[in-house]
């Protein structure tokens, strides 16, 4: 069932003819099937999704005037229990836990979008132009490069070239893991691409005198537009677990606060022994939801590219 | 035949990469293995002594000393032979002897886990794709997505936490405790007990993947026409969720699978640190933090040869599966 | 990755720590937490079972080597022994496989080989035996631990000699320094290892060693060793069967220790008072002696660090106090600027130094002294150098060493409340150590050792030969370069003579409390966390016998608790 | 008693993101023991919705919303899947649409069978192969592909084994719906045949649905016409062709012509089909209709019989049965809507007109590896002809007949292997197209463009028709600003799409496929190119609205002196567009002449041949040539 086509119903006297006939068509292009975040805002994980993800982003743009306190003071007794002047307690440092936990989201949004946004736009640059020259050398090189990636363990590799850096910033962190973690949507693109370059439009592209560069970015890119906005959250989502778990192992940028150095500092200072569970659990649970956050949106990202999962009915 | 010849040499050529790599990669990281050796023996706080780190440099041979290129060839050239070198951290044993020790765990632990998950996940994401929209559909892609997302490493401190610490029910490290290791059932009744929450963990965070693959590869092959027709020709309905989707959907599960078993060979990292167990990934955590380059090299190597050797399995089998694949091959 | 290997790595230091030969006082310090009620009663009773940690961090299991090279031996402390021990706190000489040691002259060192010692084999040690253990680093320098035949502190070994129940090292020069390294060499049974081809990749699963304990079992992760009942000092030790067992976290050592599956632990567990102590306070204990000093290290070869002024000037602001509480929970005392640990040293402080060594805490002095020095606040509210120039001071420190992290904190903040503008930057600690090599760092925390010959740790800090190189990392980071150092250095390397030590120690905490090479912070801990339930006789306060880095002694004086 | 008796059938369709679509609206029809009914809807019209519902195949979000199908004195209508599971494939059985698919595509086809006989019947085992055997011989199938994979045959095969899997039990009623699309003229034509006679033998009642009323015609007893989810027409086929009664089926009668005429006309009906998730009142029809009249457009017009027929229009039903004071225009069997017309004189006028393309001796040579030793294929042999200013020439051939690689060489994205390709220019330059470098290739395509088959994959969907006209433009022409937006809008208004300023800032998924492939022409237009290579342009269009492209690529051809080059499989559209036919087999011209010669006097037993395949309803009548 096409459900796109359209037509007027309003139709008072209209006589036979084409002129009239055309301006009844025109009206009608008007009408066109549900946009796409119509498709996925109508969709309740996706929904969902887009509720938290908005939240921890108002907390994290607000964490100045939400946090009762900087992240980084470590100023305050140490080891409080939960009260009002600390909604969650104290660490052994004296940090404040809770507002830890606000400016840490902060970091893993920021790691989130950057990490995904660089992991795409490489993995896009390289996916695009190896399947658009698919069977060139130009191919050959880059999806040989981009099947050696796929091999090479990524957890070593990331924990080697944290351990490399002299200056752990975040933004050390997102570049290495968007270059250890492009590979497979580089693949997933280059396969889309070889389908979509074979079709007509692309040739007509290319009949309309567009160069290579213009017909990969311009024409042919925005119809992988859903692909590319489920591998955005595919990357975003790793980026903001890799990490939690580098921070975890203690490679993270200990000089801001993120949810995973938390878990670092509580599992080092011994925070299961000394029965600390809230510095153990919140920070965790904050991810945990993020991280389900992006995978909802996901959800409904899928559905664009993937009718057949559309939960009619 | 030349379908055979590419995979070869793909494979080759990916090898030699992965192999330079390897080599490459370890050799970024700054800092000495003797120096790193010494205050990994004498703590962080201790009197530099130039004569231990002397002896500790002639013992492990001094990596500033050759050239990087002369180091290459002497690494392809041993590689060559099969010799992987000598461990550092366990000095004198050789690498290959390291990593067999590891290696029954990590095989155990993650190989179980990974084919319960795979079977539980397959037939649970079967199940809820045959089911679709039902209550019971919701709960398990709700549930496995939310379970999905925990970190694991998280997740394997709060199991720890809860049933190791608190509830004290089982072991908070190691991968045995007082029985020799053996085919003896005492020691197999300890190894059992010891792997309950690494297990736990896998087992919960496992099947995720396959459930969501399997559901909605699934969901596809039922809008299938073959499906349609199968439901016109009226075959029972548990026939064609069993003989029709869920056979189809099983292929890049099943070649999903055979990629999983080869990239396990690269342990579990995250989880084998948090419970002490003493399988590859825990080991592979060492060999980096102690510079052991000759462990490390071997490590990754075999991690890469098992992923590589199991791209060639999941096309293989993909072949044998899939007519269609077939085709396309010759 | 883990930090859990500071614990056991302390043991590890047991076969290994050089110990000095200048001599020093037993001091107790009234302050130090730890009750030891309970610690020093005891009966005649044998102790059944004694539970330690494994010596060893990386245990896959089944790899089993007990040669005391290898850098994963199971245990380096209860087969091989050495021959003499030292108290690394109050100096003491305890005799071992040597009865006597002589110095014939600086370039002459002779042994008095203990007799009624038997290998665990039955096999009496011999002189030989000793030579033999003397000689191997001669043909393998990879198993020269002491530098006996090279030329670092003091000059190499030419030979070595015995003579009836004497053995003597002749070497090619003054090669006093070397002592200490040269007690702690492992006496090796000769009539085993002479048959051995190569003794640096020899995997020794059968260990015949002189010490108190025999090998029973390892199962790959449980080593357990037995009494020795013809242990040449079986007297003295009551501990039936040791095991060494497990390599653990902070929480899970903490948790051994409460349920009593440890009986002692020298890695660190954050706030063990809250975290053990307070679970028991009869059975539990802890005693964190000093072992050195956490020193802050400016750049020496950088300007403003290169201006006295303003390294004493720093140094008032610098807070210890609450580093102490932040890092360590406030074990740790805040450490004397001389460098020297007290008051255990006490009696080399010069005689004219009886002020508190101890800088106090004083924004207002450092401002002032800043300002006279002629770092002037900017129009930004921070200083400039005295030539106008913007001030900026990076402190590097090691990622993830979380009491360091902690300590810099508090640095940074205090530099800050002087209107310095001070930035940490958190680095691999491998990355720090190449920093230091290069010499391409503001500032970074070091580690000045508390050993009791001051020419190596002091006098190693200060010397100019103890620069870092590009390829070596060296004691004197902060590149300390005076001449008259030097001298006053190897001065007392070669000293003897007490009266002339105490002066040329005199002359290297003149520097310390008036250059401010380095900023003293607070004392670094040699930890000890044991129970009492078994085993009574822990080293403590009241008796610091031995540091953890003193196992095998502190075995001759464990007693039963009931 | 009917076997097979529909009433009030609806089928509603409620997802939950569109709006609710009545896709099937009060459809009553009955098809009796061994009667072969057509089905004839366009896209859109409801006949697969209904197709899915007598099956029971309806699957959310859609739904069966009231009425009921009996089947042999049962309701199908209201009993479970497992009430109904008897009567699956033993009594109705079913051959779907898409060949590709309905196979599942990792078992055999031996084995695709035994499931359904051993469901429905006692046979097992070697009996169970015996009798795919059998069916194999029905559906002349060698024996050889009983344990092939469905991929290993060709698309015809597979409906011919869809054709026989239907058959499996021996069914009172098969469902065929659109068995033949996509396949080629000749398959599409040996299929047909062989369902003609399978069901002249074993006298199974057939409901046969397609879009194209040449295929239904012919074998069809009885004819239903579905519009916009109704059943607006029932007429016997023989009856239809002479008299249809409602316009719409006129309409469609309109779009066949007779490639033998002199002249040949056809009609088209304008418009597109309604929306139905819209409100409507009055007949749905009525917006494209040219008898309407006011009660159209208030009253919906019910199914009543009308001259032994049922027809849901009111003019029909008051031309019949006269009401005073309502007039209606005279009983036509012809559709009043607009016609195309193309006259042989027209071809012989553009015949005159000189070369500007010339191929001579071209060949293509593909090499495809196999292991060590290599195999050619030949797609295009020793190929010679020309093209003319101002002149259609209809390349038409068979899939694999070599027609696209042609277009490839000529539109130089491939090269020959062999010969040479001329092209001179307006302004007299001789380009030699087999000797383009890629530069130069890009200057040689604004006076080559192309016209796709598929309006649908040919526009950019995330791209505005303004931006895709402008390229070209912009590209070729190097226009910009105000210039580059007036021209755009010219060429819109060109292809009809009025008022241009509406259209420009559209997007072509908001287009019906009529208004894409007019965009895709004005692209091709837009370089002001000299030759316009078309690639089946209307095959992928609704037969109703076909005529209107050719129209419009008719009248460039009328007004410039742009050459087209029409690639198709279909002669009769061939014949309709073209001034010179050339006829492709196994890539080599066989046939080559004035449109209206090749059509009545072919020289080649291949033109021959696909001048039978054509599907045309007025075989059956004696119309005048």
């Amino acid at each position: 069932m096409s459900t796109g086509v359209t037509q007027p119903t309003d139709s008072s006297n209209l006589p036979v003819g084409g002129e009239e006939l055309a301006a009844a068509e025109a009206e009608a292009v008007e009408a066109a099937g549900p946009r796409w975040w119509s498709i996925i805002w109508a969709n309740r994980k996706a929904r969902v999704g887009i509720v938290i993800l908005g939240l921890y982003i108002l907390l994290g743009v607000f964490a100045p005037w939400i946090a009762p306190y900087e992240g980084t003071r470590t100023d305050f007794e140490a080891l409080l229990e939960p009260s009002a002047e600390h909604w969650l307690g104290t660490t052994t440092s004296g940090g404040d836990i809770a507002s830890q936990l606000i400016w840490g989201t902060r970091v893993s949004l920021l790691v989130g979008l950057f990490g995904g946004l660089f992991a795409t736009i490489i993995a896009l640059v390289v996916g695009m132009i190896s399947g658009y020259f698919e069977g060139t050398w130009i191919d050959e090189v880059l999806s040989f490069v981009t099947n050696v990636a796929l091999v090479v363990p990524i957890l070593p590799l990331i924990i080697t070239l944290m351990a490399y850096t002299e200056d752990r910033s975040i933004w050390f962190t997102i570049f290495v893991i968007a270059i250890t973690s492009w590979a497979g949507a580089a693949r997933a693109k280059r396969s889309q691409i070889i389908t979509l370059r074979n079709r007509d439009f692309v040739t007509a592209a290319k009949f309309s005198g567009d160069r290579s560069w213009t017909i990969v970015f311009r024409e042919i890119m925005p119809s992988m537009s859903s692909l590319i906005m489920a591998g955005f959250f595919g990357a975003a989502t790793g980026a903001v677990g890799a990490e939690a778990g580098l921070s975890f192992l203690g490679l993270g940028d200990t000089s801001s606060v993120s949810w995973g150095t938390m878990l670092y500092q509580a599992n080092q200072q011994g925070a299961l022994a000394q029965g600390l569970w809230i510095w153990l659990f919140v920070p965790g649970l904050a991810l945990a939801i993020l991280i389900t956050a992006f995978t909802f949106v996901n959800f409904g990202i899928d559905l664009l590219s993937n009718p057949h999962l559309r939960e009619d009915g | 035949m030349r379908y055979f010849l590419r995979r070869i040499g793909f494979f080759l050529a990916t090898l030699w990469a992965a192999v330079t790599l390897n080599f490459i990669i370890p050799r970024l990281q700054p800092g000495d293995p003797a120096e790193i050796m010494f205050k990994k023996l004498q703590g962080r706080d201790a009197e530099l002594d130039p004569a231990k780190i002397e002896a500790l440099r002639a013992m492990l041979g001094d990596p500033a000393g050759k050239n990087l290129w002369e180091q290459y060839w002497n690494y392809l050239g041993s590689l060559s032979r099969g010799e992987l070198g000598l461990s550092y951290t366990y000095f004198p044993y050789d690498v290959a002897t390291v990593i067999g020790v590891a290696l029954p765990w990590t095989l155990v632990l993650v190989g179980t886990t990974l084919l319960i998950s795979f079977v539980v996940g397959t037939l649970l994401g079967a199940f809820a794709a045959w089911r679709r929209n039902t209550r019971f559909d919701s709960i398990v892609t709700l549930g496995s997505t939310f379970i999905g997302t925990l970190p694991a490493f998280w997740l394997a401190l709060l199991i720890l936490f809860a049933f190791g610490y608190v509830l004290g029910w089982f072991p908070t490290a190691g991968g045995y405790d007082a029985s020799t290791p053996g085919w003896n059932a005492e020691f197999i009744g300890d190894a059992i007990y010891h792997s309950i929450l690494p297990a736990s963990v896998l087992l919960i965070t496992g099947p995720i993947g396959w459930i969501l693959g399997m559901r909605n590869t699934m969901i596809m092959n039922l809008g299938e026409d073959y499906v349609r027709l199968a439901r016109a020709k009226g075959v029972p309905d548990t026939q064609i969720a069993l003989r029709y989707a869920a056979r189809n959907a099983l292929l890049p599960s099943i070649t999903g699978l055979a990629l999983a078993l080869g990239s396990m060979l690269g342990g579990q990292i995250l989880i084998e640190q948090v419970f002490d167990y003493p399988g590859l990934g825990r080991l592979t955590a060492q060999a980096i933090d102690n510079k052991d380059y000759p462990l490390l090299q071997a490590l990754l190597l075999f991690t890469i040869v098992g992923v590589l050797l199991a791209n060639l399995i999941a096309d293989m089998l993909y072949g044998i599966l899939d007519p269609r694949a077939r085709k396309a091959q010759s | 990755m883990t930090r859990r290997i500071t614990g056991f790595a302390a043991l590890a230091m047991a076969g290994a720590l050089a110990l000095t030969a200048c001599s020093g006082r037993i001091q107790t310090n009234q302050n130090q937490p730890g009750p030891t009620d309970g610690n020093t009663a005891g009966t005649d009773a044998m102790i059944e079972q004694v539970t330690l940690p494994a010596e060893v961090a990386e245990n896959v299991g089944g790899l089993v080597n007990f040669n005391p090279f290898s850098p994963n031996a199971l245990t380096k402390t209860y087969f091989y022994e050495p021959l003499m021990i030292r108290n690394s706190l109050n100096c003491t000489m305890t005799p071992w496989l040597a009865t006597e040691y002589k110095w014939e002259g600086p370039d002459k060192l002779t042994f008095t080989v203990r007799e009624g010692v038997t290998w665990s084999d039955g096999q009496p040690l011999t002189p030989d035996d000793v030579k033999f253990s003397l000689d191997i680093g001669k043909d393998f320098p990879a198993l020269d631990t002491a530098g006996v035949w090279n030329d670092t502190f003091g000059k190499h070994a030419t030979d070595v000699a015995v003579n009836g129940n004497n053995v003597t090292i002749t070497f090619s020069g003054n090669a006093a320094a070397k002592f200490d390294s040269i007690i702690a060499v492992k006496v090796l049974p000769k009539h085993i290892w002479e048959k051995i081809d190569d003794p640096v990749k020899y995997i020794d699963k059968e260990p015949v060693g002189t010490g108190p304990f025999t090998l029973a079992s390892y199962n790959g992760r449980k080593l357990v060793l037995d009494r020795r009942a013809d242990y040449w000092q079986a007297d003295k030790i009551k501990v039936e069967k040791l095991v060494l067992e497990g390599n653990y976290d902070a929480t899970q050592a903490a948790l051994k220790l409460n349920a009593g599956g440890l009986d002692a632990y020298w890695g660190e567990i954050p706030n063990p008072q809250v975290a053990f102590v307070d679970k028991n306070p009869t059975l539990n204990h802890f005693w964190y002696a000093p072992a050195g000093t956490t020193v802050l290290t400016p750049n020496l070869t950088k300007a403003p660090f290169n201006d006295v002024k303003f390294r004493e000037a720093y140094s008032q602001g610098i807070n210890k106090d609450e580093i102490s509480t932040k890092a360590t929970y406030g074990i740790m005392k805040p450490a004397s600027q001389t460098g020297l640990k007290l008051p255990y040293a006490e009696d080399l402080m010069p005689d004219d130094l009886k002020t508190d060594t101890v800088l106090p805490f004083d924004t207002a002095k450092a401002e002032q002294l800043l300002d006279a020095a002629g770092y002037a606040v900017g129009a930004d509210g921070m200083r400039t150098n005295p030539d106008g120039s913007p001030l900026k001071i990076k402190f590097t420190v090691q990622a993830g060493w979380i009491d360091y992290e902690s300590t810099v904190e508090v640095i940074v903040r205090n530099l800050k409340s002087m209107k310095l503008d001070a930035s940490t930057v958190k680095s691999a600690p491998d990355n720090v150590d190449a920093q230091k090599k290069s010499g391409e760092f503001d500032m970074v925390l070091e580690y000045l050792h508390g050993g009791c010959e001051v020419a190596r740790n002091i006098g190693s800090k200060l010397a100019s030969d103890q620069i870092p190189t590009k390829t070596k990392v060296q004691s004197n980071v902060q590149r300390w370069n005076d001449p008259a150092t030097d001298a006053t250095v190897a001065a007392l390397s070669g000293s003897t003579d007490p009266g002339e030590q105490k002066k040329l120690v005199g002359e290297l905490v003149n520097t310390m409390i008036t250059q401010f090479p380095v900023t003293s912070l607070i004392y670094a801990p040699a930890r000890m966390i044991y129970r009492t339930d078994k085993a009574v006789g822990w080293p403590s306060e009241e008796d610091p016998y031995a540091t953890n880095s003193d196992m095998l002694v502190i075995m001759t004086h464990l007693r039963s608790a009931k | 008693m009917a076997l097979l008796e529909v009433k009030n059938l609806g089928v509603r369709y409620e997802p939950r993101l569109h709006k609710p679509v009545q896709a099937v609206d009060d459809v009553s029809f009955e098809i009796a023991e061994g009667e072969f009914v057509g089905l004839i809807g366009e896209s859109g019209s409801g006949k697969s919705t209904l197709a899915n519902a007598l099956l029971r195949l309806v699957e959310r979000p859609g739904r069966i919303s009231g009425g009921s199908i009996v089947f042999d004195g049962n309701d199908l209508a209201t009993m479970t899947q497992d009430e109904l599971r008897p009567y699956r494939w033993r009594d109705i059985s079913t051959v779907f649409q898409s060949s590709m698919n309905a196979l599942n595509p990792v078992v055999r086809v031996v084995d695709q069978f035994r499931d359904a006989i051993e469901l429905h019947s006692d046979l097992r085992g070697d009996a169970v192969v015996d009798r795919v055997r059998q069916l194999f011989g029905m559906v002349m199938i060698e024996e050889k592909f009983l344990t092939a994979y469905p991929h290993e045959l060709s698309g015809g095969m597979k409906q011919r084994i869809n054709l026989a899997l239907a058959l499996v039990n021996k069914p009172r009623f098969v469902l065929l719906d659109e068995p033949t699309t996509g396949l080629d003229v000749v398959v599409q034509r040996s299929i047909l045949e062989a369902v003609r006679t399978l069901q002249a033998e074993q006298k199974f009642a057939v409901l046969f649905i397609s879009h194209d009323m040449g295929t239904v015609l012919d074998l069809s007893d009885r004819i239903l016409v579905m519009y916009a989810g109704r059943i607006v027409e029932e007429h016997d086929s023989a009856d239809l062709m002479r008299n249809p009664l409602h316009p719409y089926s006129k309409g469609l009668l309109g779009s066949y012509g007779d490639p033998r005429a002199q002249t040949v006309r056809i009609t088209y009906v304008p418009g597109r089909p309604p929306d139905l998730t819209r409100e409507h009142a009055g007949c749905l029809f009525a917006p494209r209709c040219p008898e309407r009249i006011d009660r159209c457009l208030s009253v919906e017009p019910e199914l009543l019989a009308v001259d032994g027929a049922r027809v849901a229009c009111h003019v029909a039903q008051l031309q019949a049965e006269p009401e005073d004071g309502v007039e209606v225009p005279a009983r036509s069997a012809k559709f009043a809507g607009p016609e195309f017309v193309k006259s042989d004189d027209e071809s012989k006028e553009a015949l005159s007109q000189h070369a500007f393309l010339t191929l001579s001796d071209v060949s293509k040579t593909y090499r495809t590896r196999n292991g060590f030793t290599f195999s050619d294929f030949t797609a295009v042999d020793d190929v010679a002809f020309e093209l003319r200013r101002g002149a259609v020439t209809a390349l038409v051939g068979q899939s694999g007949s070599g027609k696209s690689t042609l277009a490839k060489l000529i539109t130089g994205v491939e090269k020959p292997t062999a010969g040479t390709i001329m092209f001179h220019t307006r302004e007299g330059r001789a380009i030699d197209v087999v000797g383009l470098r890629p530069g130069q290739l890009r200057d040689y395509r604004s006076k080559v463009q192309m016209v796709f088959q598929d309006p649908y994959s040919s526009l950019n969907p995330t791209k505005t028709l303004g931006y895709i006209l402008s390229r070209p433009l912009r590209n070729f022409l190097g226009l910009s600003g105000e210039a580059l937006k007036q021209r755009v809008e010219e060429l819109l208004e060109k292809v009809a799409l009025t008022p241009a300023s509406r259209y420009r800032n559209r997007y072509a998924y908001e287009l019906s496929g009529g208004q894409r492939q007019r965009v895709v022409i004005a692209r091709a237009l837009a370089s002001n190119p000299e030759l316009i290579v078309a690639d089946e342009p209307i095959s992928s269009l609704d037969v109703s609205i076909r005529a209107e492209i050719l129209e419009l690529l008719h009248d460039l051809v009328q007004e410039s002196d742009v050459g087209i080059l029409y690639i198709t499989h279909d002669l009769l559209s061939a014949r309709m567009l073209a001034d010179e036919i050339i006829v492709l087999s196994q890539g080599r011209v066989v046939e080559q002449g004035r449109a209206l010669t090749v059509i009545r006097d072919p020289s080649d037993d291949y033109t021959r041949k696909l001048l039978d395949a054509i599907p045309n309803p007025f075989d059956k009548l004696d119309r005048p040539a």
